[in-house]
């Protein structure tokens, strides 16, 4: 630890063996976008030689927990924290704490705007991924019914997501005909797209705030009977399971935050700091749209990063 | 027939009581006075409605017809909380006790002893004087309890009843009802109970409302006696060792009345 | 006991003392509708709901009703036994996941292309957590199964996503899909598993000894000691057969999800306790019917589906289902009150004749 | 005393039964012996350890010390189920009762007919045979109740006491043991349920262990007397209207046992 | 009582009667510790924790506990009132959410720097939610709680979401942003908050009558209402006093995040139940300590913060957690029995000796 004891008591936190540790908190680790991230980190701290914890709460709307999470890094006295906010400005005054007792903090995934305080962001935001999504719809169809499935209702990164896309779409002849919430779960998303299904029998188009959802909207228009030729579904995260559904000529497209590179260069640009480089103050690790043309390749390459089968690091 | 009934208004007068529980009609018209410092023994077999009628009295059940007049005035019990208003205080059949509560607190849930006294919920619990005074009630009826502040729900089932007993006569101020209050008591406590039940009216000035099973118990101190039988009145008597008989036979159904209503279905 | 009160003012002899004849059968046909129950109350709100939706009431609409209410359905078969012995079984949810994944990896691990091995395997894991769920309640001589089942709802979870790696496993055999989305005409698999749950539940609860002692237990857990049931084993069996009921949810779950995940089932078992609730049964143990826990089950699928169809904000379906739950339940009161009043008319009427 | 005593081992024995409830003692080193055929009556003060003392026997309460042998036997009745394997039926004084099934469930829970008989839990209810059954057992006791298929809970305190006694009535094969049982009964119940205790020794080879308040009652049917007081057994008389007196003094402490035992403490 | 059952085998007279003095003194000792209940049992989970991790023990560290308890603890005290009446509000979690949003928008709107309005309006806003809960569960005759604090923990969290469009609040005032992380020393304002609430609570539950009237309420309702307590308005204010500890809780939240957002608070209601049970009340009613209470607050705190330094994986953390619980209130009904043998054994020696 470099400066600012924050309690009387603590040794210097998890650095055991006097290398330096980078604690990084997700938001959750029990989601396949996130723990392809957290293969991310793990390859980048392996690769810099540093200690890195891994912590996350166990669902991306327990903000309560991840503020625990934050401040036991801190009584730990780690070296540097990466974190990935699950509410932007609700996180501030926890981070700012950690900056307070010299922790460097970098931002992975969302950004707090405004927040001097934060060395780094890591990451595209979900906005960005949403406008992405909005764009391609946009490229396949110009005119059509769509259908948005968001996630737990309030959770910032996929209401984001379904704004960016809307907020593209607008203007368009693509008319927004259902808007509805399937809380993140595959099952939620299946019940939720039978029931638009029969209100709207016309949609021609879905996009959902997380492939998991996308994947169960698949499975209701399947079961409704109709073919999946005629409709697009598009979904967010770009996880294997999307990646296998795509080649199986299901479902449409996904857009990939590039999670693994999110982790790696959050780690990478941690040691940087660290050694006493300076970085760039936001790096974008951009977006790409995985579709039917590119899963394998894809595939391929999420099979290569994907975290090692225990993803704590101790 | 006794010679308050002569004296005065009655204290608590019952008119034609209608009580249905869906297809039960556990009361089928039941008319009852009670005077001044009277003691009323109210009999009948097992499920003849004596508990059902005291309840109705008590603001517990709504009656479906009929009116419950008292000193005369007719008057809506709605509430238990009405008829204690009232100062009607009753022992129930099924005791009504705090299992998880101790005996004193027991006694006074309700009537609670506060610092500032008028305070109701707010008041400041006096314990002290709750304590006091309970060793005192519990004196005149010498039941042994083993711990004051046991939990209620694990003593005997004649310490229970010993204070549910204890807790009405305290507080009654107009009409005391016991609902077979000696039924689990030993033979000293039952004693005490029935020389409290002779004492109270004159010295406190209240009537009493008596159901027993024990003909022995109703000669001994009741001044007046009803039978009900299958929701209906079928006869009041003075109870005396010579009438006994007759009010078993009146409890049983095997004759007619002997009072001023006969024997009905 | 308030509904009389007004009537205290009425003459003695009651007013129903002149009429005979037409009114005592309308008051006949009243008392018939009235005692339906929660299933006059089902009814109410699906009129409703067509009235305000005209495809709800489409039989291909209906069947995704049966669809979506058949998980919280299963659940809350489980759950009533539970509910009867005055217990709680909090961890079905978690149950759900921890299931359908390690039935999955049975999948993937040995390939299997047949869910006849799977099934059972489901539906055993479930019964496994229910196992543990109940020992540790029972001979751990806890007071009350809230927290043992509390601590497997968080264990549960932990294990589903301890062994699925946090990953779905997409993939399942034909027959666990069936359960999933197949119907027969119009009415899905789904369905017909619960409506084939619910008998065996009536059974088991009606018809045989087993289900006599739950509701003894219910009603007074020392008593039922003392009169010789075998308290410790019938309230451990429960348990156990509740988890059998989520690990037969899980079956559907996957089926209809074409895989396994390990945040499956998060939060059903909210819906599948309200459902019970909804249809009548005690909290305090000792009460409760099956055809009450499936209308209550019916209840919550409903008002979801037609909020659905109505494409009400996601926002607005949190207070429209709240506001719909207090609004059956009252209606339900109503109803009760009703129902007593009418028989007691009635008691009056014949009464009077006689 | 009575003739029985000599005769042959007792079918229940009790000795140095030591019952504490944290720091209250319930039973403090009780012995009780009854015969064949024999109807024992267990009499005391309320908090004596009466139902302490049965709820031993039946295993509902673990004994701290002492040893309790059926037939000369030593026994373990580590639970009620225990008990009820070696015979032993029990009322006890909560009635243990279920508020929320019928009448005729009540009297068959633990003792169901099922069509396969063997079969226990798993077997089918044959609930035909039980309506039966019920209506016979009920008029023995000439009860009378509204509706067989009313809850239990919503019936007259007598009506559920009379329930409790044809239950325990029914299944006794060697000891029947009633704790206070006509507490609550109307005057004809009463004498049925006494008339009951004097044939069912002769008629079915049981014996009975009656908890009393009632002298008369114990006169009436006991052949045998055991008086408590404070957890010991102080006396035991062979009951008649002369020894009543005694038993009384004995039970409230005013004189010393006319027993074997003298007046302790 | 099967403790005692190797005991029958003992010669009359037991194996105490000959040992006086000595073994009395250990005796009356090892009474007095294991009658500490659950905050011996907190300070052995508290040991164990400070064996695994040398940071626990840290003054700095135990002002984290006590700020991660807060929250629960707040929740728990209202939940206390309201399950010794037998009843339970699972609406507590959302209510802290439509509490902070609807204070946040006083300070958005009016442009309130001053925290002494907002704090006011938070716990106000709380206790509102309460009041309709104490309502419909009373005045609709419902015969449970569930289905009601069921609704509102919907109906909250719609509120939340449709008034604050879905997106967080940013911005409190100094005061409140004091309650989230400020300390006196090592001592946080939250806990401080927490210990006047505490104290509010103890003398309103034990000090006076209405207190009296709730632990009389869950031991026996009709009899309550025979006595003339007045049942119905004691309940509504059961629930308006956990609305308003719902609303206090908001203020905590919204300190420590600066803000407020309308996913606050969820999940928080199983916490806070599971603190009351875990300090030894009764789901049935009746039981339950203040002490108790807090103590089962920081018991899950104590665990969660330790697991939290340990950097153990949330997934593992959720299986830990569960054996945490379970292994905290066995030992809890371990401890309850060695104390009843220990009065046994000393009364046991009393006689011996007398
Ligand atoms: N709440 C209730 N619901 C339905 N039936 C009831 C209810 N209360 C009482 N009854 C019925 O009404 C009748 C009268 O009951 P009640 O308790 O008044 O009798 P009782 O005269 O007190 O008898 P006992 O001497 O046995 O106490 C009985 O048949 C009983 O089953
Ligand atoms: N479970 C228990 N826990 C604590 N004390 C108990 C328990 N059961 C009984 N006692 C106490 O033990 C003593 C004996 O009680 P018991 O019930 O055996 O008396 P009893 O002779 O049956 O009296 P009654 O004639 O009033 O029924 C009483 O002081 C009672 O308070
Ligand atoms: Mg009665
Ligand atoms: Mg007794």
């Amino acid at each position: 630890g470099d400066s600012g004891d924050p309690g009387d008591g603590g040794s210097s936190g998890g650095a055991s063996d006097g290398q330096q540790t980078v604690a990084v908190v997700l938001k959750t680790l029990s989601s396949p976008f996130w723990l392809q991230v957290a293969g991310g980190v793990e390859d980048g701290g392996e690769a810099e030689g540093v200690n890195v914890t891994l912590a996350g709460a166990t669902a991306e709307t327990q903000v309560q927990e991840q503020i625990d999470k934050v401040r036991a890094a801190i009584t730990q006295q780690v070296d540097a924290l990466v974190v990935a906010p699950t509410q932007a400005e609700q996180l501030e005054p926890i981070l700012q704490q950690a900056v307070d007792a010299g922790i460097p903090v970098l931002l992975v995934d969302t950004d707090i705007e405004g927040w001097e305080g934060k060395e780094t962001f890591v990451g595209t935001d979900n906005y960005q991924a949403g406008v992405t999504a909005g764009e391609y719809i946009l490229e396949q169809a110009d005119s059509g019914q769509i259908a948005v499935i968001r996630g737990v209702p309030g959770n910032p990164s996929t209401d984001s997501r379904i704004d960016g896309a809307l907020d593209t779409l607008e203007g368009s002849d693509i008319e927004v005909v259902a808007d509805l919430s399937a809380n993140s779960d595959r099952a939620e998303g299946r019940a939720v797209m039978a029931d638009i299904l029969l209100a709207n029998p016309d949609v021609s188009i879905v996009f959902a705030a997380n492939d998991d959802m996308a994947l169960g909207a698949i499975e209701a228009i399947k079961a409704a009977g109709l073919d999946l030729e005629d409709i697009l579904v598009v979904g967010v995260d770009g996880t294997s399971d999307a990646v296998d559904s795509m080649l199986a000529g299901e479902l449409d497209a996904s857009v990939a935050q590039n999670s693994y590179d999110m982790g790696r260069r959050s780690v990478e640009l941690a040691v940087e700091l660290l050694n006493g480089g300076t970085i760039e103050d936001r790096v974008d690790t951009g977006v790409t749209v995985v579709t039917t043309d590119t899963a394998e390749e894809y595939g391929a390459q999420l099979e290569e990063q994907a975290a090692a089968e225990d993803v704590s690091s101790d | 027939m006794t010679e308050h009934e002569q004296s005065a208004v009655p204290v608590l007068e019952v008119r034609g009581a209608v009580k249905r529980f869906g297809a039960v009609t556990a009361l089928a018209g039941v008319d009852l006075t009670v005077h001044r410092q009277e003691v009323v023994g109210l009999l009948g077999d097992n499920g003849a409605g004596k508990s059902t009628l005291i309840k109705a009295i008590t603001g517990v059940h709504q009656l479906d017809e009929g009116e419950i007049l008292l000193d005369g005035q007719r008057v809506h019990v709605t509430s238990p909380t009405a008829a204690r208003e009232h100062g009607i205080e009753a022992v129930y059949q099924d005791l009504a006790l705090f299992d998880n509560l101790d005996v004193a607190t027991n006694l006074y849930v309700g009537h609670e002893l506060t610092k500032p006294r008028g305070w109701r919920g707010l008041g400041w619990l006096d314990r002290k004087a709750m304590r006091r005074d309970v060793q005192e009630r519990l004196a005149t009826m010498q039941v042994h309890l083993p711990d004051l502040k046991g939990q209620v729900g694990l003593m005997s089932g004649g310490q229970r009843q010993a204070i549910a007993v204890a807790r009405a006569v305290a507080f009654a101020r107009r009409v005391l009802i016991l609902d077979e209050p000696t039924a689990a008591l030993g033979v000293r406590e039952t004693r005490n109970v029935l020389d409290a039940i002779r004492r109270l009216p004159e010295e406190h000035g209240i009537s009493i409302i008596l159901i027993s099973h024990n003909m022995e118990h109703v000669v001994q101190v009741c001044d007046n006696a009803v039978v009900m039988r299958q929701g209906r009145v079928v006869g009041t008597t003075r109870p005396s060792p010579e009438t006994a008989q007759d009010m078993v036979a009146m409890i049983v159904g095997a004759t007619e009345g002997a009072g001023k209503k006969g024997h009905q279905q | 006991m308030t509904a009389v009160a007004d009537r205290e003012d009425a003459p003695p002899g009651g007013p129903a003392s002149g009429k005979p004849g037409r009114q005592s059968r309308g008051l006949h046909a009243a008392l018939t509708v009235v005692r339906l129950g929660p299933v006059l109350l089902l009814l109410i709100i699906m009129a409703v709901m067509a009235a305000l939706n005209p495809l709800f009431l489409s039989p291909f609409n209906l069947g995704n009703v049966g669809l979506e209410a058949s998980v919280v359905a299963i659940l809350a078969l489980g759950q009533l036994l539970v509910i009867v012995t005055a217990g709680i079984d909090l961890s079905v949810g978690s149950v759900i996941a921890m299931s359908s994944i390690l039935g999955a990896l049975w999948i993937r691990e040995l390939d299997l292309v047949s869910g006849w091995l799977v099934i059972p395997s489901m539906i055993l894991a479930g019964g496994l957590a229910g196992a543990v769920n109940g020992t540790l309640f029972v001979k751990g001589r806890l007071p009350h199964p809230f927290l043992p089942t509390l601590a497997m709802l968080m264990v549960a979870r932990g294990v589903a996503l301890i062994v699925s790696d946090g990953q779905p496993i997409t993939g399942m055999p034909e027959s666990i899909k069936l359960f999933g989305s197949g119907r027969i005409g119009h009415v899905p698999y789904a369905v017909i598993l619960v409506a084939a749950l619910a008998v065996i539940v009536y059974v088991l609860l009606r018809r045989i000894t087993w289900g006599q002692w739950i509701y003894a237990i219910g009603g007074n857990r020392e008593a039922a000691r003392r009169v010789g049931v075998p308290v410790d084993r019938v309230l451990i069996s429960v348990y156990v057969f509740s988890g059998m009921c989520a690990g037969t949810a899980a079956i559907v779950v996957s089926g209809q999800t074409n895989s396994a995940y390990p945040t499956a089932g998060n939060l059903m078992e909210l819906s599948a306790i309200a459902a019970v609730i909804i249809g009548g049964a005690s909290f305090f143990g000792g009460r409760g019917t099956v055809i009450g826990t499936l209308v209550g089950a019916l209840i919550l699928g409903v008002i979801q589906n037609g909020l659905n169809l109505m494409n009400v904000q996601s926002s607005w379906q949190y207070v429209a289902l709240g506001a719909a739950v207090v609004i059956a339940v009252e209606l339900d009161v109503v109803r009760a009150r009703l129902e007593t009043r009418l028989r007691v008319v009635r008691t009056e009427e014949t009464e009077a004749r006689a």
